[in-house]
């Protein structure tokens, strides 16, 4: 099965096999124990527990003492919701939403402004289009990667 | 006599406190705000009162709500814990003067520790070592310049300038060159006349490479004033302590009797009554100077607790009581290290995170020791301070305490919400924290860029893998708190090179 | 030398042990049985290998499964926990013959001590009070029991029969008078001779209203033999402790340094190595009597590491490593008190329970500590002891320790298998224990009749509340382990007087 | 709401009424907490918190440091199964079964045998009917207070 995960630089793809109760990847398997847990065997014999929680669209990975967060691209999902810069840098509070739903924007006009860490900041549209959602209002409290609005992306 | 204690506080003090108001057979009232009404501590109190308000200043700092809520529940002491209206004099007073009994030192005590000039003169009074430095009286802007450039040829460069009423880091500022010096008098009289309504500062040498060491102490009304040795706390970011330890590695039986009875000293010049904490900054020649007294209990006071045997809060209860304390001769058995586990991205300059704890598991097993106010299932939100835990092992050695500290950290889960833990665990192995040879630039010095993570390729192979299966299995393990997906968003990824395809 | 230790024990003092191994940098290998595959233990290990067996006969008890695998996975050492293996003279001289250390004291010591009647003589030799009795060495049983008979003249009524390969209550009886004896030795010898195919007892004098008394003992291979203080653990149900604490509440030094010395010369008699513990009877005017030596690791260490700071554990892998023990001079520092937490049911006569751990939530705040091998979601089963956990807490007096464990037993939340929790709870209001006058037969004289729950009836009200909201609102928290319904009902209800109809 | 839970001396009902976010019952009032704990203020005015979990018919529930197991009883349920002594006193294994689905006995008839704590017991159907379950093999270990089988009860 495939799934992506968003990396810095962009997508990273993994492939993972399933065989009886066993997952595969690379020299790597790993079962699911009864509490929930992974059983990771990793390739050069050694073995460990990885705990895991989804929280959003974010698979958050405990694993030999390092703690991991994962963000899933849905299949066929937009990547300008994260890529466009539509999202919270900080958490934070909302100021003022400037855009309507349905509004035409254009490249680089402030969308949304936000108070956090004693800072403003504002969130600007990096391409234009139209704002298909508004998710947070003036006075909500917003956390650090939230998807603040969704707009259309210009057609290629 | 008392006998029902209101807890001024939230989160793991607060626990802390009201577990040992239980332990000594005391009735408890916490107040808390809307936002923590879910919150451990509510839980356990025997009574919980509603704060009404929204911000801070409405809520936990809201002197006249908390007082009337003290008298409506007929509790006959407020213990403040730390933070919040722990070290506002007022309070203490008005406590004392509605017949309440105020578990921490007079209001005149904490005044006098208070103002930073005051307390320096106090000590310096007293016998006690300040650092080298001038206090600047005058509040007219220009007179105080002029004073501060005549004070500055005495005290020498580099300096630092202080807020006389300041703390946690506002008002001061380093000054390496005479022609800086006007712009940076200038800035911290105007940051602290914003933040504390004073502008006043003073000029103090400024001293590198020294640790901070700080003197616990305790007094009560028979006329007992001991102090239960000494912790490091050198090692902090953006001035706020990450690493405690008690006793400091490179102490000796004389620097820690001079500093001792320096502290005891200092407690007895203000008739300090309770639990106190004398701070002071530690030479690599071993002079040791006068930075402040913390009028309160303090976070790392379990550092102490482990390697002296003494309940420190159970002895506020008591001397508060007006019962002498129960402690004996002081006797530092072990070594004792705590990490403050923060709700914080230690790779983007330690900025606060928020979000949901969808897996919170702590460490188990001989010599650790978690205090905490949260639990599985809790949201972690922005209004508070991001201190989520402390983790405190205590071991027969410091080598044997630092082994077990790695263990514990590696044990720890925590998900849903990013913190320092992996921050804390590399700590671990910092060449200067294992020698012991800690000083308050050190993580300064050893991440002038920002720290990050260093993660084996294995490891986060692994960890993808994991996330694969976890999709591919339907392993959702969902918060309870965050049914909404968008709302729940973590930040985003901590490590800074993916970009590979698997298999 | 000692790099990689295999632990051949299960629950919670693998977890101890693997726990101690990490922070010592040893690498570490755990066996289990297939039931045991989801365990903490087997997660805590860098290996863990599966034994192939049913029973524990075939698993845990397998000498030369378990041999073979410390062979194939590079173990250089082996630890027997306690139970097990842990006391079996064979194995010990298997392992060590294989060129494996044994972390424990030699073969020679395991027998010496394993033989009550030749550890009664070894004793008596070594200068070391034991029980007035005689021993039995006749085989033959009409020449046994005319033995028997001689012997009791000189020892006297009431007396006690004892199996010289006994323990656990098994191959002893009671004998009040004369006209008993003959029925009573047979038994005891027909008992003995099925659980230990010997069937040699012994006879000592029965001392009523007596303590239970045990003396901590390390000694390495560099001339060092000491004594770590001392336990009691007269609390017991069913010759088993649920209740120990260090120190004895009614001990003086007198008496503690005697019955150290005693232990010290106890060890030295088997030329011991390692961890042990010597027991004795001590009665109520200060005399004491060797009962038995423990040649092993015990369950209630965790109160003697508490108030002498040493790590017991640590302490045999440094001895096993043929390093000196690095603990100074004894220094008893507060009070210690651990209980055992059972799934059983109190009120049945301390039956065992089974059934999932639904919910456990152990205490938190300073001064406790939970030795466990279990977590949430996990499963009880009859295959082993039915022993969940161990509570242990601190605090620098009895009576505040008594506090405190007052106060995490309330928090303790364990739903899902019926446990002992609230017995334990109210032991510690009981007026013998809170003076620290419990005897060995404290809890059959107190409740003649069985323990039962003493609940208020608005407490239980409330629980029915709960549960009918828990049904009406659907807040249905399952375990993970049990989506069969029939297959983890849980014991039937422990409150004996419900009979009423709400509202 | 009615629900009914097993006592020693048979059946308790209990009526908890909701009213908003509260539940009532005689003079004790109760909210269920965001981590599904419920807070009861009990009638003299004190509060305290109960944790509860459901397994199987079984609800347990922590309150005020005591523990407590309550039997629910489904409504309309015949209470045979636990008072016809078809039920494992103690944790055990099934040595033997001595009878099919089906099959008519007797009262007093051997219906199973089980071994626990190194003893034999024997399950006897307490009245006469015809099995209608049997929920274990032989092999098969048995918690306490498990139903073993179900039969018939005689027609009044």
């Amino acid at each position: 099965m495939e799934h992506q995960f968003s990396g810095p630089d962009g997508p990273i793809d993994v492939t993972v096999e399933k065989r009886g109760d066993e997952w595969l990847l690379g020299g790597r398997k790993a079962t699911i124990e009864r509490d929930g847990r992974l059983k990771v065997h990793l390739a050069n014999g050694e073995v460990g527990y990885a705990t895991l929680a989804k929280v959003g669209d974010h698979w958050w990975v405990h694993f030999a003492g390092h703690t991991f967060n994962l963000e899933r691209i849905e299949p066929g999902a937009s990547q300008s919701g994260n890529d466009g810069g539509l999202t919270a840098p900080m958490p934070g509070k909302v100021l003022e939403v400037l855009v309507d739903v349905g509004q035409t924007v254009e490249s680089g006009q402030t969308l949304m402004v936000l108070e956090a860490m004693k800072m403003e900041h504002r969130i600007l549209a990096a391409t234009p289009g139209t704002v298909t959602e508004v998710f947070f209002a003036s006075g909500d409290q917003v956390q650090q990667g939230s998807v603040l609005l969704a707009k259309t992306e210009p057609e290629d | 006599m008392v006998s029902k204690v209101l807890v001024a506080n939230r989160g793991e003090i607060a626990c802390r406190i009201l577990r040992a108001c239980n332990e000594a057979g005391l009735a408890t009232v916490a107040v808390f705000a809307e936002n923590d009404a879910t919150s451990l501590f509510v839980e356990l109190a025997d009574e919980a009162v509603m704060l009404s308000g929204e911000t801070i200043t409405e809520t936990y700092l809201d002197q006249s709500q908390i007082l009337s809520i003290a008298g409506a529940s007929g509790a006959d002491a407020i213990h403040p814990g730390f933070g919040f209206l722990s070290e506002r004099a007022d309070f203490a007073r008005a406590v004392t003067q509605a017949g309440i009994q105020w578990i921490g030192p007079s209001a005149d005590a904490i005044e006098k520790m208070g103002d930073k000039m005051t307390a320096r003169i106090t000590m310096r009074d007293a016998g006690v070592p300040v650092i080298p430095g001038e206090e600047i009286e005058q509040t007219d802007e220009i007179e105080a310049l002029a004073a501060i450039e005549q004070a500055s040829t005495r005290v020498g460069y580099p300096l630092l300038l202080k807020a006389s009423s300041g703390g946690g880091g506002k008002g001061m500022r380093a000054v390496e060159r005479p022609e800086e010096l006007l712009d940076a008098a200038r800035g911290a009289r105007r940051e602290a006349l914003a933040a504390f309504g004073d502008g006043r500062v003073y000029l103090e040498r400024l001293l590198t490479g020294s640790k901070h060491v700080e003197i616990q102490v305790l007094a009560d009304r028979h006329g007992r004033t001991i102090h239960l040795g000494e912790r490091e706390c050198s090692v902090q970011r953006r001035h706020q302590k990450v690493f405690e330890e008690a006793p400091c590695a490179t102490m000796t039986e004389e620097i820690r009797a001079a500093m001792g009875d320096a502290a005891v000293a200092a407690a007895m010049a203000v008739n300090y009554e309770g639990a106190g904490t004398v701070e002071f900054l530690l030479a690599p020649n071993g002079e040791f100077f006068f930075l402040e007294m913390n009028t309160r209990i303090q976070v790392e006071h379990p550092v102490t607790e482990l390697v002296t045997g003494v309940d420190i809060v159970r002895e506020q209860l008591r001397i508060a009581a007006g019962e002498p304390m129960s402690c004996g001769e002081l006797h530092i058995r072990g070594h004792a290290i705590e990490v403050r586990l923060y709700a914080e991205d230690a790779s983007k300059n330690f900025l606060p995170a928020i979000g949901p704890l969808a897996v919170f598991i702590p460490p188990e097993g001989p010599g650790i020791r978690l205090d905490t106010g949260v639990r599985q299932g809790d949201e972690v939100t922005p209004n508070y301070d991001p201190m989520l835990a402390k983790l405190i092992v205590w071991a027969p050695s410091r080598i044997e305490a630092l082994q077990r500290m790695r263990r514990a950290l590696d044990e720890f889960v925590v998900l849903g919400t990013t913190t320092n833990l992996r921050f804390l665990r590399e700590l671990c192995d910092v060449p200067d924290v294992i020698d012991g040879t800690t000083d308050t630039t050190m993580i300064d010095r050893l991440w002038p860029q920002g720290w990050n993570p260093q993660v084996p390729l294995e490891i986060e192979d692994a960890a993808l893998m994991a996330a694969a299966i976890g999709e591919s299995a339907g392993l959702h393990r969902r918060s309870h708190t965050s049914p909404d997906a968008h709302a729940s968003a973590g930040p985003v990824s901590p490590f800074a090179t993916l970009n590979r395809r698997f298999p």
